[in-house]
């Protein structure tokens, strides 16, 4: 993996803020985007454009296609049983509350119990929460460890008779830990009870096989792994899918249509009403495609390296405390420093042409629980450096001068 | 004639035309040589709703050999229809399971079998090989 | 307006199909878009992508900036009142389903009435339809006149005491119907019932102005206005959108989460849950100034001309019945041919380089209103010519021959 | 001294900073030297909760004149309320009404204001103006 010519692929990485070269330590909240995924999309307006589906004129063919080539390929890069079984939604966000409302209205009673984690993020947390005040349900919320992982004991012993679904994040956005899903699921099933993932930090840093881990949904955002905004996949299991009522109607998810009887399409465009994002669904595709010739394992690989040599810095740094010291870890380093707001020194290294979050990161509980206003957080992504590590290092040692 | 020969004949046939507009009124003459399904043919059960256009569709199993008869709300696919049928009748249940179908493909229509081809071609392909596994299953 | 010049900032068209010069008449379905749309959002991902809001950083403010600064210029497009009255969606689609949810979920009860019209896209009946299901109420469909217009009379009889809201389309998809929604806004005003206008077919042919027109809610969608996919708007006035509890839970549409409690966002965020498209936010803001910088005014002309002189040149083809002959139409020419099944039709134009749709067009009460399988339907567009209609004539007369 | 004069002398004091840090361990000064506010006058209603920082204000009139107390658990936010503080404290409520105040513009502090920042600031001057209207339609 040559990270120069990596970069290149990357324009925006060339920017500077302020007369300072870029250093885009952001990567949780979005990626950004290589040429290839651009001029997939270019391509596919300047050529090809048209309304997808039911059109039966040589562009709208063509669309069609490359819209359902896209989905066949986003199958196969999470395993995906069958094609069918991705849903493309607008993002992470709308895939739960597509779920929490879909499998909610069908399976969710008065008293009925939600299981979700202290250290989701808000889009993996509010829509089950309002699922469970609409169907007066409850939402259990199973705290984690100092460390900022989860006790599987603690789980196995929150799911009850009552629990009809559980959410989990595969990754945390704040904590970077990186949940053992895939035994989470087993013991969940070994009670019955199906799990959704949310994959919104771990499809761009880990290998994700929905088979492999059994999970029965799954969710991610395509801004976050290279691809464009607007775009986002669900993944769910046939016969639970075919089991749910659709979410929003609209033109596509219907078969028929009568002043009395609506017939519904089959999967996966029963979820899809609306004209579809096909134009990002194809952007997405040209991303996945994009990690995928690097090479996912390279990609976890060189990410690894960066990480574990980014928290070893770090750590050096006199008053900085690590939020999140999981064993398992990616991407995700989040921190606080003695007597320094987090707004501080996110403002001042802006100065500086870093680019890292500051704030709760849409995760207010993960803050309650540690009793902080928020942390700065700096998350890698593979066209990040050791270089950019030391400027961060070096910068976060400057400003803690000025601001204390 | 094995269905690889009919299907050769039909590629033959074809070749002849170098303009689109033949070929497609040669299609719409094969549609109207089709015979028509009778109204009480015409059935939910038999029916392939593609959406843009319907397909009706009937399978028999006599003597061994399967036959067909198709008709559809449109001109062009019936004529395809025509084409497919053609290429399939009677032969065995057998030889229609492993029948590669890429006639199709050669006469330039591939477009009107795309699965995002909203005229029901392609599920009339797929239901023929499932009658035809069945016939094959219980023989 | 210089309709040579116009055509080149649309380099699609310049695209040869089975190489025949490419005559793209399924406008309704999805328009073209100008190179300048496209520049607009790639100098966004080069530039400035970052996600937006609470970031600190450059990058995220100028995102952020470039995001509601688009928010801004819509607002002014359509004349409202107030910037935050104008929520991002993925499209009209969505648009509909959130205000049949929320909208829903404060004020239908059993027995209320919620009134459309026969002549609804499947994306403004199906939700109501769906809502009325969820809550037993009455969907009640006000049907049309045989030419294609509604009856104002027969609309104001429509409305009872039990009705609590009412959605019509601006300009009908099939029909190509322009309906007096300011009239029959006065007149459900007068019996206190909100009106919502889907004018996915009217914004990119007609002035908009929401106050003009006083209605509740309008929405419409980017694709269709020269703009990119992934993106719509709803408007909503202030007081009813206050009123509404949220529809989708997550980032960006919460003030603050605790376990037991969750405080909502004001507008607009409020109803944008998830990371928002703020890329094609700003593309749709590209394609709304394409349309101003040729002036609107000049726009409507040039259609108007185009579609008289489409229509006059139609009805001289022999056997041609056109569907929807109201006396204010724009844009959509739906109609039949003896003996010729649409999608034949449909399939040989587009041999000759002619897109057309061909079908029901997601309106399947409007053709079981005129007992037919489907039409044939071209729509029309800034960048069509009467060139392209004399050949589309040409191939309609040429095809006929063939098929009957 | 009006609250032009005051923006000047400020944007003139910014003025020997061509260094960002420089100016910017200025406003932590600023900040550092301005009187927290007690426990008790940071009540809920006191408070502007910018998601990021939560900034507290108090605004009173005495002897016709406008009196301010501010406080920010972030540091940077503190330094620029203190220096809008500086520039209206003691002024009359029309005066405030009135101000533009564009010097932080000129000491290059903008963003700080910005709609989609998340610090209160822009709110906190919403609030001030807000009391200022107040007290003017009162007098
Ligand atoms: C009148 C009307 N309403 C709604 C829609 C749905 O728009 P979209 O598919 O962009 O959500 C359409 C477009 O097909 C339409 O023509
Ligand atoms: C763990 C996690 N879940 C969900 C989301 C929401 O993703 P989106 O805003 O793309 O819908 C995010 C991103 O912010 C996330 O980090």
């Amino acid at each position: 993996m040559n990270i120069q010519n990596i970069r290149k692929d990357f324009p925006i990485l060339k920017q500077e803020i302020y007369g300072k070269p870029l250093i885009y330590l952001d990567n949780a909240a979005t990626t950004q985007k290589p040429v290839s995924v651009i001029e997939a999309m270019n391509d596919l307006y300047f050529r090809l454009n048209s309304n997808i589906h039911r059109g039966v004129h040589y562009l709208s063919e063509e669309s069609t296609s490359a819209h359902e080539n896209a989905r066949k390929y986003i199958a196969d890069f999470i395993h995906a049983k069958h094609t069918h079984e991705i849903i493309f939604t607008r993002g992470t966000t709308e895939a739960v509350n597509l779920v929490a409302f879909s499998f909610g209205e069908k399976n969710i009673q008065q008293g009925d119990e939600i299981l979700v984690t202290e250290m989701e993020h808000h889009s993996n947390f509010v829509p089950w929460k309002m699922l469970a005040e609409r169907k007066s349900a409850k939402l259990i919320v199973l705290p984690f460890e100092e460390d900022g992982s989860l006790s599987l004991e603690k789980f196995q012993s929150a799911i009850t008779e009552k629990t009809k679904i559980i959410s989990i994040t595969h990754v945390s956005n704040v904590l970077g830990t990186i949940n053992p899903v895939k035994e989470m699921i087993r013991i969940a099933h070994e009670a019955d009870v199906p799990v959704f993932v949310d994959a919104a930090q771990s499809i761009q840093h880990l290998s994700v096989d929905v088979q492999d881990l059994d999970c029965d949904f799954l969710a991610f955002s395509g801004h976050k792994i290279y691809g464009p905004t607007g775009i986002g996949v669900l993944y769910g299991k046939e016969k639970l899918l075919d089991e749910m009522p659709p979410y929003q109607g609209g033109g596509e998810m219907i078969s028929s249509v009568s002043l009395d009887k609506i017939t519904y399409n089959e999967l996966p465009f029963k979820f899809e009403a609306g004209t579809p994002n096909y134009v990002a669904a194809i952007g997405l595709q040209a991303a996945i495609k994009y990690l995928e010739d690097i090479g996912m394992q390279d990609v976890i690989k060189y990410e690894h390296d960066l990480f574990a040599y980014a928290t070893e810095q770090l750590l050096q740094i006199e008053g900085l405390k690590m939020i999140g010291t999981a064993k398992k870890k990616t991407s995700v380093l989040s921190f606080v420093m003695d007597g320094i707001h987090p707004y501080d020194m996110g403002t001042m290294l802006d100065k500086t042409g870093i680019a890292v979050r500051s704030g709760t990161h849409c995760a207010e509980p993960v803050m309650q629980h540690y009793g902080i206003s928020g942390t700065i957080r700096a998350s890698v992504a593979l066209y990040n450096t050791k270089a950019e590590i030391d400027k961060l290092v070096e910068n976060l040692n400057k400003i803690q001068m000025i601001l204390s | 004639m094995s269905i690889e020969k009919k299907q050769n004949a039909i590629i033959e046939e074809f070749s002849i035309f170098d303009d689109w507009m033949d070929k497609y009124a040669y299609l719409v003459d094969l549609g109207n040589e089709l015979t028509p399904l009778s109204p009480e043919e015409k059935t939910d059960d038999n029916l392939i709703d593609g959406c843009q256009s319907k397909l009706w569709i009937i399978v028999e199993l006599k003597d061994g050999k399967m036959r067909f008869k198709a008709d559809s709300d449109a001109i062009i696919t019936k004529g395809i229809a025509s084409l497919l049928i053609r290429a399939l009748e009677g032969e065995t249940p057998k030889d229609v399971l492993d029948a590669e179908l890429s006639f199709i493909d050669k006469i330039g229509l591939h477009q009107h079998l795309s699965p995002t081809r909203s005229n029901g071609l392609l599920a009339m392909i797929k239901r023929i090989k499932a009658y035809a596994m069945a016939f094959n299953a219980k023989a």
